[in-house]
């Protein structure tokens, strides 16, 4: 009776744990077949299967320049991020002064104020800098790397924080004993400790900018394209899987990261 | 190696003195203990000798030169810390090699010492390891070869065992001990723990308050303890609390009068006995001090006796026996004959705090 | 020149800190200045302040209906998302079985895969279901919530994760041997523990479902809006402080809800 | 309180038994200690009373109570874990209420019980406060409290010291003990720590591998160990490997030809020697066993010293005398005569794993 209970009581926990992992996979699991129907209009059954929605893609001047402005935004914005985010992220966890921990809440704030709310923001006070100095700023590439670096800060200081506590400080007083100076002790014992949390980050703000597309409706230069607005203009005009396919290679390129990184760093343990 | 001369160091910070005029002379290959329950400076007084904390006042020598200004990087210590604090992205032989690399040795010279480091503290062959897949014991190892490798003028040890469990700090404690003895290192280890301090030390350093108490051998703090703060922390002792009338006599708070070695004592005292120098039984009454009590516990600890005797309402003694078959073993609530020499009489003046 | 190496490092990363809290703090604050600005044509320098912008939100029916739909979506969203999360934590955290440690990653996908994919995959899913079904899925406010419910379901698992690391097992033990039985012990020891994790998650899942834009503008019904969709409707033909308005009333709720949630439940613990 | 009975308790996981063949009485208001090495089975002994472990043979009662199939909620158990395992988002009170409110006691009863417990361990006043405001060792005595508001047929103690520093250990200790005898708990608490077992309980248990190895007394275990396991394990051994060649004739493997109480061991044997039991200097001469040797190490432990003496090749013993004043030192190197009373050999077969 003890024991039925209890394996009624965890059947249920596993089937909860499988209907939330279908609930989530199955979406990502069906856009991948569909880039694979041989018809235009995506209808039930497949009249055959084909690549040549994924060969569309590359035709498509649109998706072919937005996803080279994505890559070179994310790039640049991720570098800008780990730039501020890191040193942050180390004084705030070894430091405690007025404000650190006040700090340490409101650098995740790009993770939770709104998309949209941010998009504003950064737009208006984007105009009003243009307005008040006279240089272009807002559309030009600048603003909207300016604008994704915000996007990548909460994860880097989220993600170096959680691996700094793993960091025993004696391991960097235990360098200097053995003859390594401040410089070569941060270099080889305090960075190497939190590599593990930078490279996660690097990733996490790579795919976060990557795939943004308020900030970057809200930014982006008059006749200049993302991958994600290059995704909603097509759909405005037309439904055929070639927009399948450019979310399986997108699905295909994050997912191939965050494998490759997790050989090299366990995310499990980080994120 | 070289010896390690400390001169009227002193740490303030703020109002508060955490280490006050403390000097030492470690001698070239000796083994010096700084012994003191948590807060009375002994880790303070390490982390400056290290570099990691500068001094207020006083200086620091090793060997000749002098080191109180220089960076912990210029001054050739190894240390091996609690936390073992090894590097977790680096191999055993990685993190051994480390201060070989910063001294930048050759390639061709580093491989062979960080084997022979390894060797020394019996982890051939784990070089390729990483520090999480090595016990406890194995890491507080690698950071003793990562230490040694260096060839450090003096070696300090910040509480190196305290990590450990029990039967593998007994292990470590010898092994430790074992290499200080073979390769003649001038050591400085700090601990709370006075049986390790005992087993381990050539010479002792008693530490209370930032201040230093005693220094001597385990015999000297055993036997002639300054005061009545050592005659505590190092050993087990029965105190009885009373006055100093006359040169050698003793009253108790209880009423005893007991004979003691004459000493510069007078006044409210305090008599502090070793358990072990009392004799229970008929014997005691051939000693300076007998007299009759009642048994209110026995403490059975396998080789040893422990037997508390109430001798009035106030006063109260325990007498460790040695456990042999032939020993006469008392019951609760048996009326008993104690007694102690003179000689075994500690007398110190009453602390008021 | 050692003790001055040693300020000066600290000075720079102490300088980083501030920076990078500047370059998120900067543009917020500034909506949040303009939305008080006299003059419709936001410019320097103000005219005067007014609080007339904040009474143009209400006038305005896409603003007011928008902001009940995504009130409605997002509640409905994160109690979902919580249903099947917090389940799928507590079995995820317990117990390792085949795929746990694969399962655990893929929970977090909503997260990393861009919103744009996410939103077109739900979008062909539910397309496809509605051919293959024939029921109303798409446009349906059920739909609406079934999508936005994946974007509450990573911040459970990861927030209840974290939580229940901090339970000692012997807890729950320790309430057995006191006389409660598995369901008491499982409502007075195991919830309790991990409530902290389950408000917070509750908080950053309603957050990310309230702010969603791109898995709204696939799965919105035709005629119906959501908060940020109204906004970007809004900011195509016109720019006045009013959107500034709408942008400082989100931030004044969310960090209103996170100083609440924060009194209640340390997020710096769990988040 | 009620006394509880172990009916050769058995638990096997696949083809590993962990558990065999466990029977014990424990009485009303005993203090019985489970004592072992770690995996010996005590802990799985202690979670198949509490009932967290289903028993794969054999019965447990409490007093007259058949509870082996029984869930932990109805067994009445009192539990106190190692890692304290109080409810961290109770207070005190609240905490040590819980086991009353699932008995569905009045709210009006609940306040002075848990009043009561709390005053029982000395934390009357903390009941408001939360368990991450007190130390480790107030948190464990809440535990305590906790497992007594119930008032338990039994008191189960699994490790209860082993998270706490050696000086709490100690207070703790006592603080168990003195309220298990006041309120004549029947208890059974498991161990690994010899020092603990031996002062705190009434009657111990040896465990190892899954099996008893020996009931009884602090002095049986001590005195009259049933093997060489229970020998090792309970109190310090010299060992001397050898052959019984004839009834209360021993030569060790170095050739030493000994005396010892004639047995049913024959053939191989172990020699197994109390450091306390051996005597060092002229006296020696009179024992049964005597002979000379050199002094290879001597430990100087305060109120004790440990005399590594070298016999021959093979074979060394410790000799532990009290560090009295009169006592005489040996030093390193020194010829030293060694002897022990033949009553002083504890002989068994050799082992052969």
């Amino acid at each position: 009776m003890m024991l039925d209970g209890r394996i009624f009581g965890r059947m249920a926990l596993f089937g909860t744990a499988y209907l939330t992992l279908g609930f989530i996979l199955l979406p990502l699991f069906f856009v991948t077949w569909l880039a694979f129907f041989a018809q235009e209009i995506p209808s039930f059954p497949p009249e055959g299967y084909t690549l040549k929605w994924f060969g569309a893609i590359a035709d498509n001047r649109n998706f072919a320049t937005g996803f080279l402005t994505s890559l070179q935004v994310a790039i640049a914005a991720t570098l800008i991020g780990l730039a501020l985010g890191v040193p942050a992220s180390l004084i705030l966890a070894r430091q405690t002064f007025l404000g650190s921990s006040a700090i340490n809440q409101l650098l995740l704030l790009p993770i939770v104020v709104p998309g949209i709310v941010l998009g504003t923001s950064i737009y208006v006070f984007q105009i009003e800098t243009e307005i008040a100095t006279g240089l272009p700023v807002l559309g030009s590439m600048g603003g909207l790397v300016a604008g994704h670096a915000l996007l990548v800060i909460p994860w880097t200081v989220r993600l170096v924080t959680a691996s700094l506590t793993g960091l025993d400080r004696a391991a960097e007083e235990a360098a200097q004993s053995l003859g390594a100076d401040q410089w070569t002790t941060f270099r080889r014992v305090t960075l190497a400790a939190i590599r593990p949390g930078v490279v996660a980050a690097a990733l996490f703000g790579f795919v976060a900018s990557f795939g943004n597309l308020e900030m970057s409706l809200f930014l982006v230069a008059p006749g200049s394209i993302t991958l994600p607005i290059a995704i909603l203009q097509y759909l405005e005009w037309k439904i055929d899987p070639t927009v399948a396919a450019v979310s399986v290679l997108q699905i295909a390129l994050i997912g191939g990261a965050m494998i490759i990184t997790d050989r090299y760093v366990k995310l499990a343990r980080v994120v | 190696m070289a010896s390690l001369t400390l001169d009227r160091l002193t740490k303030r910070y703020g109002d508060t003195t955490v280490v006050r005029d403390v000097s030492l002379d470690v001698r070239d290959g000796e083994f010096l203990v700084l012994l003191g329950p948590s807060g009375c400076g002994k880790t303070t007084t390490l982390r400056m000798i290290a570099g990691f904390v500068p001094p207020s006042e006083g200086s620091i020598r090793i060997g000749e030169r002098p080191v109180t200004d220089l960076p912990p990087w210029k001054r050739n210590a190894g240390l091996v810390f609690q936390s073992y604090a090894l590097f977790p992205h680096m191999t055993v032989a990685e993190n051994v090699a480390f201060g070989l690399e910063m001294r930048k040795a050759e390639k061709a010279e580093i491989e062979p010492r960080v084997r022979e480091a390894l060797r020394l503290v019996r982890l051939d062959g784990y070089g390729d390891r990483y520090p999480r897949q090595l016990s406890g014991g194995q890491q507080q190892r690698v950071a003793l070869a990562r230490a040694l490798a260096i060839r450090p003028d003096v070696l300090l040890l910040d509480e190196p065992l305290s990590n450990l469990d029990a039967k593998l700090r007994l292990e470590v404690r010898l092994e430790i001990r074992a290499l200080q003895q073979q390769l003649g290192l001038t050591t400085v280890m700090v601990t709370h723990d006075q049986e390790e301090a005992l087993t381990m030390a050539d010479r002792l350093v008693v530490m209370s308050d930032g201040e230093v108490r005693q220094i001597g051998s385990q015999a000297d703090l055993y036997e002639t303890p300054t005061d009545l703060f050592v005659a505590n922390f190092v050993g087990r002792s029965t105190m009885i609390a009373g006055t100093i009338y006359a040169p050698g006599a003793f009253r108790s708070e209880g009423g005893l009068e007991l004979t003691c070695p004459p000493g510069p004592v007078t006044g409210l005292a305090t008599m502090s006995l070793r358990p072990e120098r009392l004799t229970i039984g008929p014997d005691a009454a051939r000693l300076d001090n007998h007299m009759r009590g009642s048994v209110a516990f026995v403490s059975y600890l396998g080789g040893l006796l422990d037997v508390h005797v109430r001798l009035n309402d106030r006063d109260q003694v325990v007498v460790q026996i040695p456990n042999r078959g032939d020993v006469f073993v008392p019951a609760i609530g048996d009326q008993v004959e104690v007694g102690w020499p003179a000689a075994a009489c500690l007398v110190f003046p009453r602390e008021t705090n």
